[in-house]
């Protein structure tokens, strides 16, 4: 715990806040070019600030911070350990590429100082809720950024677009309503609500049925944040009528950041996963593997498609981490990572698509490979590795998450899993049958490729995707193991280290 | 040779292909006779480098490069006689098909992809070759998936990309339940790598998964159907796929897995060959029925590659060599058979044999070449493959499985019968159906089909050179074999 | 060891002279005769040279595992490279004029000499895997000399490469069976017992079948009459008559003498003479039906080869040596006659008996040499044919069981039958018109026919030389055959019973055809009709002409059936299974579950609570 | 005592839901939102009651009522037949649900371990939010920022369809 370095993580928080505060000032001024520039550049530090802090945690160990503000103490505490370092990183590299994606895509919605400054204030909250350390920040900062979120998704202003919209911000307050409940329920326990002290609190209290109520609760709440199957149900209405770089951002890394990560910070940290608790998260993602999968195979819709193959993805995520076996942690964590990366490459794909063609229905879009080479590759590497092909970074996170569920003899589980990953390739391949791969129609002739941001956005996540493929041992070594021992010692994590 | 020379040898012949077919693109921005011309010779050195490593293997010394990754999927290359076997069969097959592309798909378009997926094919088909730890072996697998999967889809109609899904999901289920039967014996031997865990019995269950796996790869009896439908690609794509390469994986897989490492329980030996003749006269009898040119070889095909399961798992020297022969000889005159198929439908447009008649007085070279090719897969004895397959009945005789070797000789005339219906329709019979005058046009096909037609002479009747090869192996191959044979009392 | 190599020259030589044949231009047609009969020449001179070597051995390491390429030279196969060289001589002379403007000239020699490599390579081989080697290389010289017939010769092609083809493969699948019991694969020096296990008794019958199915015995025989129509006549009379013969009886002969034991009537012994006789009777009926002289010659032969196995098969020295010594005939005479309608053919054109008739003044010489090589074929008294016959008749009687013998006399009264109605329908018959200016054919082609004329009778009349220099010599090894060998001595005494009956039984011959002639208004080619409407007969005609017996034709039927049942009820459910059922019910699921999700919040939210009140119950009844 | 108010606030946003006039469920609304703030003031929770009553009765009630009269739309909503009954049942199992689980959980909730420093109790609410919550604090204008950018962004389609730029 070394103070003063306080300010190096409170960046992360402050520094899209500030941008995303004089955002409209400068929109007054310039309608287009400084609003672009700022953000990228903003996105842009953060992606690289990351990575260089998480070099040096990586040597030393966890970052917590209390410092002071004009002479009074000020107890703020943000603690960076690996698991939160990852999601940091995460969230950069994904914003990163939606800020870059957007500065063509939002042309035609007008008022992009707007658009920026709801996005970045929505990395913000994610952020704070990553970097966090106490169960009411968490909710605070899942607040902040649903709030921008539902902005940005009602952002097309069209009818569907608002009645998709005020159905997530329906949702989720009742979700929001849920999770405050939990934690009235453990503060009133342990009178407190630090990881540390809960974690201490629930130790001493030894009140079996009222954590397993509370976790519950979370898992309804968080749930419904991370589309798991009974709690899904916003996640396809929200996204068709979302904007590309959004729906991107949302089932990207919202869902993960708002959903899994509480759900997994809590569980595994603070209330330590018992045989209870894994069981269910472990039917949980089973159910919505091959819900989401089936589902999606129906569907004409692209981005549809793609909103069920999130759900059908987050339920690997949640049967890795299930497993409660450092490998299976492992797994769950790198598949966030990838997830995240190939679903947002996904969404930016549609997105071009969409622009270029001015329709998501699969059975209207003819062979485009012929005009817009470069979003077919960047689509097909993206579908691959989802799948789990091999050569791409899919297949390392579902492998990992199969041996852990062999090793830990729930050989149905694997057997489900891997016919799960098949189904995914079939309704990639009928996207890919459908939007690329078949004969050219006439209609789109004159289709044009995207505009050159946006095959930038996609070309560096498709590159991402074969580089994670093809260098997974650093990736694993760096980023992941760190995150994993952390997860994987528990609740025990928490008593040597953060109780100050 | 000295170890450096084999080390770099070894890692070459994977990467020359690979990092080629990368470069086709930029060829292609040259002009396309440049692609085509850089794309046979990367082929070309690759099966140049293969054979480069025949001296040092012939020796019976084997060569094990590894360079360790993290938890135990450490990258393991194993230089031996059944690998370098195995990827010249593959790689001289696979520049000769190169070569009669060059003529065959001029006039098509995206070719740049066509190109840098057939080599991609090769390079991926090499590293599955040498690669000795299961989960590269694997990704190398779903490599050849993918390119498969572009290729069989080349004509992009919309049928045939329906055809190109289904091919590739079918062969996707099957890895991916390969991959679990893989992650059943790392489970128990925690190591992927296959040079440690030679002669260890493996679970029943992993065996199933694994064969599963194979059988999709390779096309047996239940997921066979993928390869007939397969027909609609370009013919040089089946080729590729049917003699050269693609169906090859499943079995050297099965060599490499089940016999040079793991021992299976002792049911299995009886079990598989029952399946695997089930499957091969299920498709020779498919074979008598069907009427496009393409799905009857690509049947029998699925027939042969029966036979090779059946060496393979009598577990006894000569019908082990009767297999790995099998690999060579098959792969040389189904390429034949299906490349003279493509000059025929290059020339005629024509894939059913019922409208096609009489074409041995225009295309005569075609027509003799086909006849030569159709008799090495008969097995008729100065051709190659009639001591591939002479030896893999007496395997199977040796094993004590004399129905199913008998079964293994009626399959074989009715191989004789469907190859010879086929060559009476298209070649003999009477001319009068086609109206269109056919000549043989490009002479780089017709050299290519002559050079697979000869060698498959060539292999019958000097067939000790390439049995040197095959020997080495085999004694590898049985080197743990044969106290466990001496158990079976053989 | 000179003559070891010399084994290697006599299969390679011939192979060489077949490559430089085939690479002359096919315009050269002089040059391209005058080398193949000098070939045939340096052939001939290595035939006797090989004879006259008694035994050599030669092994090279070949394929690993004990397949090696040994050859070993002794009496037998040495008597049937000289057999197939002379012939070879016999036939390139004779082709000459035959083959002048046949347009595939070129093809037909190449295949020639390559059947003569492998006929050497299949009979010298001491080990299995390379006998079967030469042995189904001459399925492919085979299928080629029979396709370069006329137009339609690529069906008759077919049937005897998939008949010959199937044989030869339950050659192997019993040289497997045997190597199994056995565990070498070099030929067994000592001879496995066929009763001793039910294994080896299936090799046994397998291996015969392969020896059989060559020389063309009852079930496998449907190819040889109609190549007999589509062949050209000299590969009918070189290829099919000499060498499938000699292959088929050397292989069946070493069957019963190296690798097995056939005792006499022993239950193998029983069946092959069952086989024989059925094989006489049945090709010899059909014979006489016959009114093309080809095919009737193709179905006689097919009935010697029944003589053969009845001889070989009754495992008694006077019978093996009467079978083998028929074979020698057998070639001489049946030869001769293929040559002679070859002859006939080449002048008139054809050889169907109702277009030929009184060709005895045009065509004397062939006449004669006709007459001669038919006559030695029924086994008249002073001819070879009768030598060989009488033994194989002792050797029937020796066994005890009559019902053979009746089988060979009927067989000889057939043939008489059938000989003099060919005879006296080609050469006695009316003057046609058209053939009114036909002369003899050239001395090239009468040449070889009158030489297998002479050596028939002298085979005949000094038949203690044939039988002392050829015959014997292969008992030598063989323990309990040479004490009671006196085989020369009651060669030609004609006054023993069995001699009689057959002298009869030929005269009974004459006598049908004589019936018959007279009934059908003296015409000498439907001369048959009355037997063929006797009334048991009459049928089995019919259902002989309707291909019933034809065991290729039913067989096609057969695999077509299979297949239809494999295709449709395995393949396409299989694909079925895939594109139907998977593919549909995934998509069910899936129309059932978009169902569930129709847009409404009030169903959301409520399947949130549900979701909710369903893990807080897991959550307390699993902790 | 409490129980009376607990079940006043239970019907009356059941009425809330259930009414098809907007006017008459706006209303009921804000009655239930006072009963809450009268059980806070009651159960010694002060500040909870002053801003209950002052913002969720007092301000959103109004700007409810107003934005419903400004926009004239009488008509009620009338929801399909099914999800009244299906609310009305599912209402009733969750509070016989809640009345049974609750009974177990309140029996058995471990008392306040005393003496942790930010009770509210011993210190003020100020120095509670500043000196102990000051991260939520910083998530506070985050979420100010949000509403507002928030609405700005759904708010400019007019300023853009007029101008149309």
């Amino acid at each position: 715990m070394t103070n003063g370095e306080g300010e190096l993580l409170f960046v992360f928080i402050v520094l899209p806040l500030v941008v995303a505060g004089i955002m409209p000032l400068i929109g007054k001024l310039s309608k287009k070019v400084v609003p672009d520039i700022l953000t990228n550049l903003t996105t842009f530090f953060l992606l690289a600030y990351s990575i260089i802090v998480g070099k040096q945690i990586i040597f030393s160990g966890i970052y917590t911070t209390k410092f002071s503000w004009f002479g009074e103490p000020m107890n703020i505490s943000l603690t960076l350990d690996g698991f939160s370092l990852l999601m940091l990183v995460t969230i950069s590299i994904v914003s990163f590429c939606v800020t870059l994606f957007s500065i063509d895509y939002m042309e035609h919605y007008g008022h992009k100082a707007n658009y920026y400054s709801l996005l970045l204030i929505m990395i913000a909250g994610m952020n704070g809720l990553v970097l966090s350390t106490d169960l009411f920040s968490i909710y605070v900062f899942l607040e902040v950024a649903a709030i921008a979120s539902y902005g940005l998704v009602a952002y097309g202003l069209g009818h569907n677009e608002l009645e998709a919209s005020f159905k997530y911000l329906m949702l989720s307050a009742v979700a929001s309503g849920f999770i405050v409940l939990g934690i009235s329920i453990i503060f009133a326990c342990t009178g407190s609500l630090t990881f540390s002290e809960v974690a201490i609190g629930i130790h001493l209290v030894n009140a079996k049925y009222l954590v397993g109520f509370c976790a519950a609760l979370f898992l309804m709440g968080f749930g419904l944040k991370a589309a798991l199957v009974p709690f899904h149900a916003w996640l396809p209405d929200a996204h068709p009528s979302a904007p590309a770089p959004i729906s991107a951002m949302l089932s990207g890394v919202l869902i993960k950041v708002s959903g899994a990560y509480a759900i997994i910070r809590i569980f595994l940290n603070v209330f330590g996963l018992t045989y209870a608790l894994s069981t269910v998260l472990m039917y949980l993602g089973l159910i919505s593997i091959f819900v989401g999968a089936i589902i999606a195979i129906g569907q004409n819709d692209m981005k549809r498609m793609l909103a069920y193959s999130s759900i059908s993805q987050i339920g690997y995520i949640f049967i890795g981490i299930g497993t409660g076996s450092p490998l299976g942690i492992l797994g769950g964590l790198f598949h966030i990572l990838n997830h995240a990366v190939f679903k947002s490459l996904l969404f930016l794909n549609s997105g071009a698509i969409e622009q270029a063609t001015g329709t998501r229905e699969l059975d209207k879009m003819g062979g485009l490979a012929k005009q817009m080479p470069l979003t077919a590759t960047t689509n097909a590497i993206g579908s691959l590795s989802v799948a789990g092909i091999p050569p791409f970074n899919g297949f390392w996170s579902k492998l990992l998450i199969i041996i852990a569920l062999v090793q830990t003899q729930h050989y149905a589980f694997a057997v489900l899993a891997v016919l799960g990953s098949v189904i995914t390739l079939w309704y990639y391949l009928i996207i890919q049958r459908n939007a690329f791969f078949g004969k050219p129609e006439e209609i789109w002739k004159n289709v044009k490729e995207a505009p050159f941001w946006m095959s930038c956005a996609t070309v560096i996540l498709a590159l991402l995707c074969i580089v994670i493929g093809v260098t997974f041992p650093f990736v694993i070594k760096t980023f992941l193991v760190p995150a994993t021992d952390i997860l994987a010692s528990g609740v025990s994590y928490l008593y040597n280290f953060l109780g100050y | 040779m000295t170890k450096k020379m084999n080390e770099s040898f070894a890692s070459l012949v994977i990467l020359v292909p690979i990092i080629g077919a990368f470069t086709i693109p930029l060829f292609a921005k040259i002009s396309p006779r440049m692609r085509v011309l850089a794309a046979t010779i990367i082929a070309f050195s690759t099966s140049l480098l293969a054979m480069s490593l025949i001296p040092f293997v012939i020796g019976g010394n084997e060569f094990i490069l590894r360079k360790p990754l993290i938890l135990g999927f450490d990258f393991v290359l194993i230089v031996d006689a059944l690998s370098v076997f195995m990827s010249i069969a593959a790689s001289f097959i696979g520049a000769l098909i190169v070569l009669y592309s060059a003529g065959y798909i001029s006039h098509d378009e995206n070719q740049t992809e066509y190109y840098f997926m057939v080599l991609l094919f090769i390079g991926s088909m090499m590293g599955l070759v040498y690669s000795a730890n299961l989960i590269f072996m694997y990704i190398f697998w779903e490599i050849t998936a993918i390119c498969s999967w572009r290729l069989i889809g080349f004509y992009r109609l919309k049928e045939f990309v329906v055809k190109a899904n289904k091919a590739f999901l079918i062969t996707f289920l099957g890895a991916v339940v390969m991959l679990l039967g893989f992650i059943l014996i790392y489970n128990q031997t925690n190591s992927f790598d296959l040079t440690t865990m030679r002669g260890t019995m493996v679970p029943g269950m992993a065996v199933l998964l694994i064969l599963i796996g194979m059988f999709s790869k390779s096309a047996t009896l239940p997921l066979h159907t993928w390869l007939p439908d397969a027909g609609i690609a370009p013919s040089t794509v089946t080729s590729l796929l049917h003699a050269a390469v693609l169906v090859k994986i499943g079995v050297y897989a099965y060599a490499r897995i089940f016999c040079w490492t793991f021992q299976m329980p002792d049911t299995w030996y009886q079990v598989i060959p029952v399946i695997v003749i089930i499957s091969s006269l299920v498709a020779a009898g498919a074979a008598l029925v069907e009427n496009d040119l393409k799905r009857i070889l690509a049947y029998s095909t699925v027939s042969q590659i029966g036979y090779i399961f059946l060496g393979l798992s009598t577990m006894n020297p000569i019908g082990i060599a009767g297999a790995i022969l099998f690999l060579l000889m098959h792969g040389l005159a189904k390429g034949g058979l299906f490349l003279c198929a493509g000059i025929v439908e290059h020339n005629t447009h024509k894939r059913d044999i019922r409208e096609l008649g009489g074409l041995i007085k225009t295309m005569p070279i075609t027509a003799i070449c086909f006849l030569l090719c159709a008799l090495s897969v008969i097995g008729i004895p100065p051709f190659g493959g009639f001591f591939s397959k002479f030896m893999v009945i007496m395997g199977a005789v040796k094993a004590g499985q004399f129905w199913i070797a008998g079964l293994g000789l009626f399959i074989a005339v009715l191989t004789a019968v469907y190859l010879f219906r086929v060559f009476n329709m298209v070649f003999l019979g009477d001319y009068s159906k086609l109206d269109i005058d056919i000549k043989e046009k490009t002479k780089s096909m017709l050299f290519v089909v002559i050079v697979l037609a000869g060698c498959s002479l060539l292999a019958g009747i000097f067939v000790n050179y390439p049995m040197k090869l095959v020997n080495v192996a085999t004694s590898e191959i049985t080197r743990w074999l044969t106290p466990w044979l001496a158990a079976q009392h053989y | 060891m000179a003559s070891s190599t010399t084994l290697l020259i006599s299969i390679l030589l011939p192979a060489v002279f077949a490559v430089i044949v085939f690479l002359i231009p096919s315009k050269l047609r002089a040059l391209r005769n005058a080398f193949s009969l000098i070939g045939a020449a340096i052939v001939l001179c290595l035939g006797f040279y090989l004879f006259g070597v008694k035994n050599a051995e030669l092994n090279i390491p070949w394929l690993g595992m004990d397949i090696n390429f040994d050859l070993r030279l002794y009496h037998l196969n040495s008597l049937i490279i000289m057999a197939v060289s002379v012939f070879l001589f016999l036939i390139t002379i004779y082709s000459f004029v035959k083959m002048k403007e046949h347009p595939r000239a070129r093809e037909y020699y190449t295949y020639l000499f390559l059947t003569v490599a492998f006929v050497n390579g299949a009979v010298l081989a001491n080990n299995f895997v390379l006998m079967v080697f030469f042995w189904e290389s001459l399925l492919v010289t085979l299928y080629g000399l029979i396709a370069i017939g006329n137009k339609e010769a690529y069906k008759t092609a077919l049937k005897s490469f998939i008949l010959v083809g199937f044989c030869d493969f339950c050659m192997i699948l019993g040289i497997g069976i045997l190597w199994y019991l056995t565990g070498s694969l070099n030929m067994p020096l000592a001879p496995l017992d066929p009763s001793s296990s039910g294994l080896a008794a299936v090799s046994c019958v397998l291996m015969l079948i392969g020896a059989l199915g060559k020389a063309g015995v009852m079930p496998f025989h449907t190819w040889i009459p109609d190549a007999s129509k589509d062949a050209p006549v000299t590969v009918m009379a070189f290829i099919i008559t000499v060498i499938d013969k000699m292959l088929g009886i050397y292989l069946f002969v070493r069957i019963s003498l190296d690798f097995f034991v056939i005792g006499m009537n022993s239950a193998l012994s029983m069946f092959l003479m069952i086989l024989g006789a059925l094989t006489i009777i049945f090709a010899l009926f059909m014979t006489f039906v016959q009114n093309n002289l080809k095919r009737m010659l193709a179905y006689q032969s097919i009935g010697e080869v029944g003589y053969m196995i009845l001889g070989i098969g009754s495992a008694t020295p006077v019978g093996i040596a009467g079978g083998i010594f028929y074979m020698l005939n057998q070639t001489l005479f049946k030869g001769g006659l293929f040559l002679s309608a070859g002859s006939i053919e080449h002048r008139t054109g054809t050889t169907d008996f109702d277009k030929l008739g009184g060709l005895r003044n045009k065509m004397p010489l062939t006449m004669i040499c006709f007459v001669i090589c038919a006559v030695a074929c029924c086994g008249l008294w002073p001819f070879n044919g009768f030598v060989s016959e009488e033994m194989v008749m002792h050797g029937a009687k020796e066994t005890g069981y009559i019902i053979f013998m009746i089988a060979a006399w009927i067989g000889t009264a057939l043939t008489a039958a059938s000989m003099l109605k060919a005879a006296h329908s080609i050469f006695w018959g009316k003057e046609n018109k058209e053939l009114s200016k036909i002369k003899e054919s050239e001395l090239l082609i009468t040449l070889p026919i009158i030489v297998l004329a002479l050596l028939c009778i002298v085979f005949g009349v000094h038949n203690y030389l044939p039988i002392v220099m050829f015959v014997e010599p292969i008992f030598y090894g063989y323990t309990g055959f040479l004490e009671h060998s006196g085989f020369t001595a009651h060669a030609l005494n004609f006054f023993n019973p069995v001699a009689i009956t057959s002298f009869v039984c030929i005269l009974l011959g004459v006598i049908v055809y004589l019936y018959g002639w007279s009934k059908n208004s003296k015409n000498a080619a439907s001369s048959s009709e009355s037997v063929r409407s006797f009334p048991v007969l009459k049928n089995i005609y019919n259902l002989a002409e309707a291909k019933i017996f034809d065991i290729y034709d039913q067989g096609l039927k057969f695999l077509k059936v299979l297949g239809y049942i494999l295709y449709y009820g395995v393949d396409r459910v299989i694909d079925f299974m895939y594109e139907k059922i998977i593919a549909g019910t995934v998509r069910v699921v899936g129309a059932i579950l978009r169902f569930a999700h129709n847009g409404y919040y009030a169903n959301y939210l409520a399947w949130c609570i549900g979701g909710l009140i369903i893990i807080v119950a897991v959550i307390s009844l699993l902790s | 005592m409490n129980i009376f108010l607990l079940c006043g606030l239970v019907c009356f946003s059941a009425l809330a839901i259930t009414m098809h006039n907007l006017l008459k469920s706006a209303i009921c609304l804000g009655v239930a939102s006072i009963f809450l703030a009268v059980l806070f003031f009651r159960m010694g929770a002060p500040y909870a009651g002053v801003f209950e009553v002052s913002i969720v009765a007092g301000l959103i009630t109004v700007l409810f009522i107003t934005t419903i009269v400004l926009t004239k739309r009488e008509g009620g909503v009338k929801e399909r037949k099914l999800t009244n009954i299906f609310f009305l049942l599912f209402f009733i199992i969750f509070i016989m649900i809640d009345f049974f689980v609750m009974k177990g959980f309140i029996g058995n909730l471990p008392n306040m371990p005393v003496g942790s420093p930010n009770l509210a109790e011993n210190n003020n609410f100020s120095k509670v939010l500043w000196q102990y919550r000051t991260l939520d604090l910083v998530g506070q204008i985050c979420a100010i920022f949000a509403g507002v950018f928030s609405v700005l962004a759904l708010f400019r389609a007019d300023k853009k369809e007029n101008n149309n730029e």
